[in-house]
């Protein structure tokens, strides 16, 4: 159960570094290569959203991800601290969005990366945190082939 | 890999050719870039993801974005993709049904609907 | 002063994802591309010198890598939690190695890394971790140029 | 990138051609191939170090291994090597004076002393 924590600053930059780390360390981990594209997207996704929230709430809070390792899953926790209830995390709907006049135009809507890891990944959840605290935790999986 | 971005004219389509990774941290280039063609008077928009490694939502609400530009001028916002990895998030976040997507940038350019 | 985090449980697989991430977070803090080879090396020297010392005294400590992106530097800091004073850091006389018959014979001596970080590294020091505690952090840093 | 490893016979030289990356997490592959290559008999051994990417301290120590396993034989271990940035590593730990370092096989081969 190998385990490997980052933390960066709430930057859009980072979001790569994450999505290298996800990707490289899924790699070794045994994650079939066909795979580690949606690693690489889902990681982006749910790190792109934490770093917009944490840019409205709390820029000088750092965002974490904890890619485990495990035996048979190779297991990713992308936790912010951001207050919950902003509606950012809104169920969207996507294909009314070139329509809708009230949008800021080039707003993606957060709940859009989310509606993109549901999409990707079959083993998705996203929960509170911590009792408590603020911020979610989106958690994914992935099987491990090797 | 970084955001690659070139335009050229045929007609009165203007074809943006989109390289590299269109991410969270690339994104706002390409919104720039469609800013200012509409602002520039082009309606007519083909981007030809062809070149495109990687995309994110930041990229899908751009293009989103910029859909809504164009067509505040009775304008058109066509993509050009093949590339089964790239269609797949326009499926999944139900957006090919929002966007024309072409296999040619021919296709695109002599397209009228 | 954009900050990247990570930790990573002590094995060898893991100094290359540190390689990848202090690269990575290196070249776009503008650390020259000529240099970025150095950049990976020295932090992998670090890493590795910081694994061989948990695995031996703690092996279920994360090694933690600190990479701060400043305004001129780009700066690494490795530190390790291990007691102090088992002789890893020991000075090698290098070059008389391959006749010492004493030394398990494919036993790098730690000191060898810290020696590579030295003759690579311009600003380079290692120093207790902190006061009371066990551990050493290696620090470097290299000039942004963009 | 990962280590690759072959090996060929030259007379009484046994080449050993490395690629990639020898580190920590890959060095002890190298360890084996050279114990088994003495094990075996192998005596005279020609690291070529031309498509090596990246080699740190734990390759060095590898490579000292060997030495020491060779000369317990009277053997000999050779290196090739002419990338400036692997030549640095020899020679900021002082090993330029441990190891005869060649520019091209055909020399390692060759060379007595
Ligand atoms: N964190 C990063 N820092 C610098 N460059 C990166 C980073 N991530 C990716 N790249 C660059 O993008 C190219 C493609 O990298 P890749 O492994 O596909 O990751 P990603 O597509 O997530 O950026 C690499 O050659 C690398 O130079
Ligand atoms: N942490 C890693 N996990 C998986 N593969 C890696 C990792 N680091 C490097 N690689 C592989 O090695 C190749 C060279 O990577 P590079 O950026 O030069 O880093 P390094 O040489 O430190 O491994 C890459 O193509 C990548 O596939």
């Amino acid at each position: 159960m190998a385990t490997v924590e980052l933390r960066f600053s709430a930057l859009p930059a980072h979001v790569r570094t994450a999505r290298l780390v996800a990707a490289a360390v899924a790699r070794r981990s045994g994650v079939d290569e066909a795979v580690l594209d949606e690693v690489r997207l889902a990681v982006g996704e749910a790190c792109s959203r934490a770093v917009h929230l944490h840019r409205r709430h709390c820029p000088e809070v750092p965002v974490l991800v904890t890619l485990v390792d495990g035996p048979d899953l190779f297991r990713v926790a992308v936790t912010d601290e951001a207050p919950a209830g902003d509606g950012a995390d809104d169920d969207m709907d996507l294909e009314g969005l070139a329509d809708n006049a009230d949008l800021d135009l080039d707003a993606v809507p957060p709940g859009v990366g989310l509606a993109v890891i549901s999409g990707l990944v079959d083993d998705v959840s996203v929960e509170p945190a911590a009792a408590g605290a603020p911020g979610m935790v989106v958690r994914m999986s992935w099987p491990i082939s090797a | 890999m970084d955001l690659s971005l070139s335009t050229r004219t045929e007609g009165d389509r203007t074809i943006v050719e989109v390289g590299g990774e269109i991410d969270v941290y690339t994104a706002p280039r390409l919104r720039e870039q469609l800013v200012d063609l509409v602002a520039d008077g082009k309606y007519h928009l083909v981007v030809d993801m062809e070149r495109v490694d990687f995309l994110d939502s930041t990229g899908l609400g751009v293009l989103v974005g910029g859909l809504k530009r164009v067509r505040a001028h009775d304008g058109s916002l066509r993509l050009v993709c093949t590339q089964e990895r790239i269609l797949k998030i326009f499926r999944i976040t139900g957006l090919t049904k929002v966007f024309p997507i072409h296999a040619t940038v021919a296709e695109a350019v002599s397209a009228t609907e």
